[in-house]
């Protein structure tokens, strides 16, 4: 065990992989001799070499391109895109390409890769430094999508999805790579070293894809979260004193259905929340989920807690972030509500 | 400012839209068009910096001189097999294209495309690979197929989608994949082969293997992002890759221009990354194989990559969804001064003195023969629509290596609908 | 009055604007001499010149960059996206520039542009000329999604779209371009000409956007469709003979809440019909909606029709297609289903 | 197959990681870099067709030479009173970032970047443009702003994110936009202008404007696909556009290579695609100023596009949020051989005779002066994070030109929860 935070983790994932298995290899823009540009690579191409972890040119339509025909070589490459921002020029071979191989191929090709890439706000980087498109890939057959929310999960997610055998995307909410943001901005953050979630093993160990975790047992409504908003849900809900189980969903597709269903069957009510713009954000999927099949377990509407739909502003980013504020509102709604 | 004229002085601008130089009805006319001769070309040593052949970016390589004879310093001196291979295997295709279109066009299934015109570039490039070099195709090399040995029934049976389809009924008619032959699974997005190509060749240089790669697209899809984040990798890490363009002329409807062609050939593309271009005459098989074999021999001794420019041209329809009268002349096919490559072939093994008229007859008949026998064949594990498909679960198969809940339960899902369509 | 099928009313709402406005062209992959694969764009070079309605390199990135371009300088660019497949080359030139050159910078800029693309399937096109992605461009804040499904609304839509002064997703579902397709495929699909819909002004009209139309009124259950989907669920509700009220949203953003949710009042059912994927379709965004406004209006689960989480097949495409079994077997659900 | 060689007799291959020269600590060697002597390169004229200019891809103009003096055909003989706007607005360019890029670091704002050493590549270039022809710059040409005469208040306000600024403190810092200058507003996302710029240009020839448009990238942008979307395009419709790359050896940490600068330069790109390409001392102000004039004048006569690549140094970090220190060596900077622009223009004027080390730093203290007061001025309406921002309903404003329903739902609910915040 070492306390880590959640970068460490990721390089200690990547580092363990890259020693395990040859064919994984590293690479994206500023990963190599830098270590990138918020030092997840970190000393990975001075112990592996530069033909294992190295910089590509500005073009994330190459990096996961070229990444698509490494797979089909054999290789297993974790490309960076340095923000999620940043990924639309990679989008199509990603969701055409990465996404379809094995479909299109009836399994003769596929693409073993794992994209790498920061996500969300909080660090007043401006609307093309803050954007959480996560919905998007969800809706693509073929695609897994994982946000950890700890350097615990950070690390055992990336190594499960590393040795998943099809793409996974990898969203690394950059406001939680130092310490567990709890939405309160004003406050200085605590470093993940205060938080036992930051003692990580050194080896291989996985976390597994499709798993959410309960990061907090209740009864009176079931708050569905991933990523940073994990933390800012759990600290409304113990500022309010309501007894929420909070779920941290890890992984987004292919969702764990039966322990959000399982929740909401006893709580009779659910929160979602999540930084992304609200219209067609993952929480519709949620909410859609969730009525489908807890309806007759329903006490109270299914609230969303988001972000706006509007670019995320660069001055007014914590009147746009879904904080303590929009958080502890539907709460106290939603447990105050009774069915008529 | 230093000088700020009033903008009514100024002369007005004015938009250049190309425009082909025939549409229907007009007489074609390719006394413009620059051919050199063949032979002509000086065949750069495979060491030469892509900076000092630059010239050769303008030029055309062809082997084939008006007479027939194979002539001057990019002549591959092959032998009579391998050029006997290749004639068969050109006629193999045509031959292919030609009936199954028909098939097409008799309702067996929904879509076909044709490379007729085009068969040297895939045929004599990959004749000139090895076999275990990977390919990355776009929809119109079948020809790579055909040279390695892929069974012609398999072929149709993904052509008619049906139930012995080895890609489960998935995949349009003719995007074929085969991993066995190291020919890459075709896609309906232009383009996106060829960064994976050059993905695909830095991984075999990073692995110290010695296998190359070679990727092949239109003249139109060029102009995709995806071709310029290819040559970029491949000139930053020096891949080892053949990249061809198959200018035949065409996109659909839209002439080469639309790409670029008025103003630089495109293998000018490649000097302008400083990567070592050719430009050849695509319906030279000759010519083809040479160029292929020179870039093929710098990639395996570390040399990097190559493009090359196939000059051809689309003698038929884009695909059995389009009808090219609507938008070019005719006589374009009928004079098309670079000829055809089955022809050429013909021409010169005859002069070569080891072909006959009658030998090609009978070639032409046994080719024929094989494709009526594998239609027959693969007719009979169904055409498309008419039932004999893949069962309902393979829809929900390789979505994802192993079946999530959410596409288990949408899988229960079909297969009721089906019980209720079709009571058992 | 002429009567028109889609192809010919889309044609007819470009001719109509290109004559009305100088400022408005449209570019695209063989849109020009050819007049389009669809034939959409038919005669419009001819009648306006090479420098109003012209063909474009095969670069869906370049077509929406160049777009953006001529909105700075002034003109109203209509581009077509040859299908809806190939769009996401131009995805960030759609999503980073497009829908946010109004907000970045503060109205200076904007991005009048339309852009026109055949969706959906049906017609044997493969897992690459199939596709329903609107659902991502409804998660894109300042973007606006339009699907017709007659010929009377494409033209109104179409031109509305135009005039709009931000920019618009004009998605057409080809598999109605000829006619009404009402799901069963075995049977010959009728053209336009014998449908009242088909009765489309000569010159200039709009059908605003944000307005959803009430295609069939009822008690029983609400139907919220869009394009094909529309008339495949009116002829199920009509061969099933369910009460139903089925709308057609016809707008996605900014979707006709009023419509929707007056409905669901009134009805206290919903079924949500699309051909996309079903993980985080619109269909998810809908049904969130819905059990957020209509909770205790709501009788019975909402329930989502749509495409499995697959790509689309070429071979089975009437399994993989929401047809009149699938829809069948919902409604009868829906409305069977007694809230206990 | 005609040869089908054992892999294992092929000798492995091996990939290519390109490495820079020099790393931290690393003593810095030039003299493997080319710089052609100042007044060598010959001047084509402007009807030149690009394939009869391809040499100069490899050339360098230049116009200042070693003694300070403008020389040979490229000199664009400027004026004095020209020469010293073009210094002073560099100066003022420079005392403004150095001023502002404190700013930052004294936590009045988030972010900023500066463009030290580059000044001559926005301002030379701004100046030889007309003043209604359209920039579409990238981060690092606030330069064309100054020569353009925005107020230094409007652009702190907008660095400052503050209650005046007119992008409604929406962008982050120096992302600014000037419709009424004609500057683009600047992306995030690298290289979105570039087709951008060509689409405007198609625009104004289309109407017969006689407008031309110039855009901006860096030479690690150049990779993305929107630059070859750009090239493509410009070539095809003959567009009256320039496009500068300014390669100024770095792209965050990674170096010229990785954009594939080992094989080409980048004006050689230009040459892929038949467009008109210069390749200048960016470094030197007369020299950038004559190759956009000669790009200007070309355009202007409607012979469509020029690429220019301007061979800078960036001399400072990327931005703030970078110390180039870890990835490479101070040295650089300092033996940089082509100079600095504005020590470079200030010789010049010296030698001249028209300007003296007391005037410049009288013009020094004067500049800051300026930049001072607009900071103070800008402060008072607010730095960012401390209260002056933005009313709460300007972040549901201009998503679209008229606020649909949820987005004036979700302004009640900012609103609502501002109310809790800080209650009135
Ligand atoms: C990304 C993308 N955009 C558009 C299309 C539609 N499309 C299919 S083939 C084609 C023309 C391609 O022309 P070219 O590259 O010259 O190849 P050819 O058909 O001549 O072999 C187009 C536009 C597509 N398949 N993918
Ligand atoms: C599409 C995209 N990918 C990545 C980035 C992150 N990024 C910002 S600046 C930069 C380096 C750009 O280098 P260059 O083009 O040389 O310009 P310079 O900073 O040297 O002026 C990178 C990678 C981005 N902003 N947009
Ligand atoms: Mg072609
Ligand atoms: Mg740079």
């Amino acid at each position: 065990m070492a306390v880590m935070n959640m970068i460490e983790a990721i390089n200690s994932g990547l580092e363990t992989m890259m020693e395990r298995d040859d064919n994984v290899v590293i690479m994206g823009e500023d990963v190599g001799y830098f270590g990138g540009v918020f030092r997840a690579t970190a000393g990975l191409q001075e112990k592996f070499g530069k033909t294992r972890c190295f910089d590509t040119p500005i073009s994330e339509c190459g990096i996961i391109g070229a990444a698509v025909g490494m797979c089909a070589y054999g290789l297993r490459p974790v490309p960076e895109i340095q923000f999620a921002d940043y990924i639309y020029p990679g989008m199509d071979q990603l969701i055409s390409e990465a996404a379809r191989l094995r479909y299109r191929s009836a399994g003769e090709y596929t693409a073993p890769m794992t994209v790498r890439s920061p996500v969300g706000g909080g660090i007043f980087g401006g609307q093309t430094h803050s954007q959480s498109p996560e919905a998007m890939f969800t809706h693509v057959s073929g695609l897994k999508t994982v946000i950890p929310s700890t350097p615990y999960d950070a690390k055992g997610l990336l190594i499960a999805s590393i040795e998943d055998n099809d793409p996974v995307l990898f969203l690394e909410p950059k406001r939680i790579y130092n310490g567990p943001f709890t939405g309160y901005y004003d406050n200085p953050v605590s470093p993940w070293s205060k938080f036992a979630e930051s003692e990580v093993p050194e080896g291989h160990y996985t976390v597994p894809l499709g798993k959410a975790k309960i990061v907090r047992e209740g009864d009176a409504v079931t708050v569905l979260a991933y990523g940073t908003m994990v933390h800012v849900a759990k600290a409304v809900v113990e500022e309010h004193g309501i007894d929420a189980e909070v779920i941290d969903l890890r992984t987004l597709v292919p969702v764990d259905i039966e322990t959000i269903e399982a929740s909401v069957r006893k709580t009779g009510r659910c929160l979602i929340v999540h930084e992304a713009t609200r219209t067609s954000g993952f929480g519709a999927e949620l909410s859609a989920l969730v009525q489908e099949r807890c309806f007759y377990h329903l006490e109270a509407p299914i609230e969303r807690v988001t972000g706006f739909d509007t670019p995320y502003p660069h001055s007014l980013e914590w009147a746009y972030f879904p904080g303590p504020v929009r958080i502890g509102e539907a709460l106290e709604k939603i447990v105050r509500d009774l069915k008529s | 400012m230093a000088d700020e004229k009033p903008k009514s002085n100024l002369p007005p601008l004015s938009l250049h839209v190309p425009e082909p130089n025939f549409r229907p009805g007009d007489t074609v006319d390719y006394s413009g068009l620059e051919i050199p001769a063949a032979g002509a070309q000086a065949r750069p040593d495979i060491n030469t910096k892509p900076k000092d052949m630059r010239d050769m970016v303008d030029d055309m390589i062809r082997v084939l001189d008006d007479d027939h004879a194979a002539v001057g310093p990019w002549d591959p001196k092959l032998d009579d097999e391998t050029l006997l291979k290749m004639l068969r295997t050109m006629v193999q295709v045509r031959t292919f294209d030609d009936r199954l279109h028909r098939q097409q066009r008799q309702g067996k299934t929904s879509f076909y495309m044709k490379c007729t015109g085009e068969e040297a570039t895939s045929v004599a490039a990959a004749m000139a690979l090895h076999a275990d070099d990977m390919c990355f195709p776009s929809y119109r090399q079948q020809g790579i197929l055909f040279v390695r040995g892929y069974p012609l029934t398999e072929m149709v049976n993904q052509i008619f989608s049906n139930k012995a389809d080895k890609l489960k009924g998935r995949q349009l008619p003719i995007m074929y994949s085969s991993r066995e032959l190291n020919f890459f699974t075709v896609s309906g997005n232009l383009t996106t082969q060829y960064p994976q190509a050059v993905g695909w060749a830095m991984a075999s240089a990073s692995k110290g293997d010695s296998r190359i790669a070679a990727v092949w697209c239109g003249e139109g899809s060029t102009a995709e992002g995806d071709f310029h984040a290819a040559m970029t990798f491949a000139a930053v890490y020096n891949a080892p890759v053949i990249m061809n363009i198959v200018n035949n002329q065409w996109a659909i409807s839209s002439f080469s221009g639309f790409a670029g062609a008025e103003r630089a050939t495109f293998a000018a593309r490649g000097a302008g990354y400083g990567i070592a271009a050719l430009r050849v005459d695509g319906n030279d098989p000759l010519a083809v194989y040479a160029a292929t074999r020179w870039a093929a021999e710098r990639a395996r001794t570390n040399q990097g990559p190559t493009l090359i420019e196939h000059f051809t041209y689309r003698a038929e329809a884009h695909s059995t969804s389009d009808d090219p009268t609507a938008y070019r002349s005719a006589q374009e096919r009928e004079e098309w001064p670079l000829g055809d490559p089955i022809n050429r072939l013909n021409k010169h093994l005859i002069q070569r003195g080891v072909w006959s008229d009658e030998q090609q007859e009978a070639l032409d008949a046994e080719c024929l023969e094989a494709v009526k026998e594998a239609v027959k064949e693969a007719a009979k594990n169904g055409i498309l629509g008419h039932g004999l498909h893949q069962p309902f679960e393979t829809m929900f198969q390789d979505v994802f290596e192993e079946m999530p809940w959410h596409l288990k339960e949408q899988a229960a899902q079909a297969n009721k609908e089906r019980e209720i369509k079709w009571p058992s």
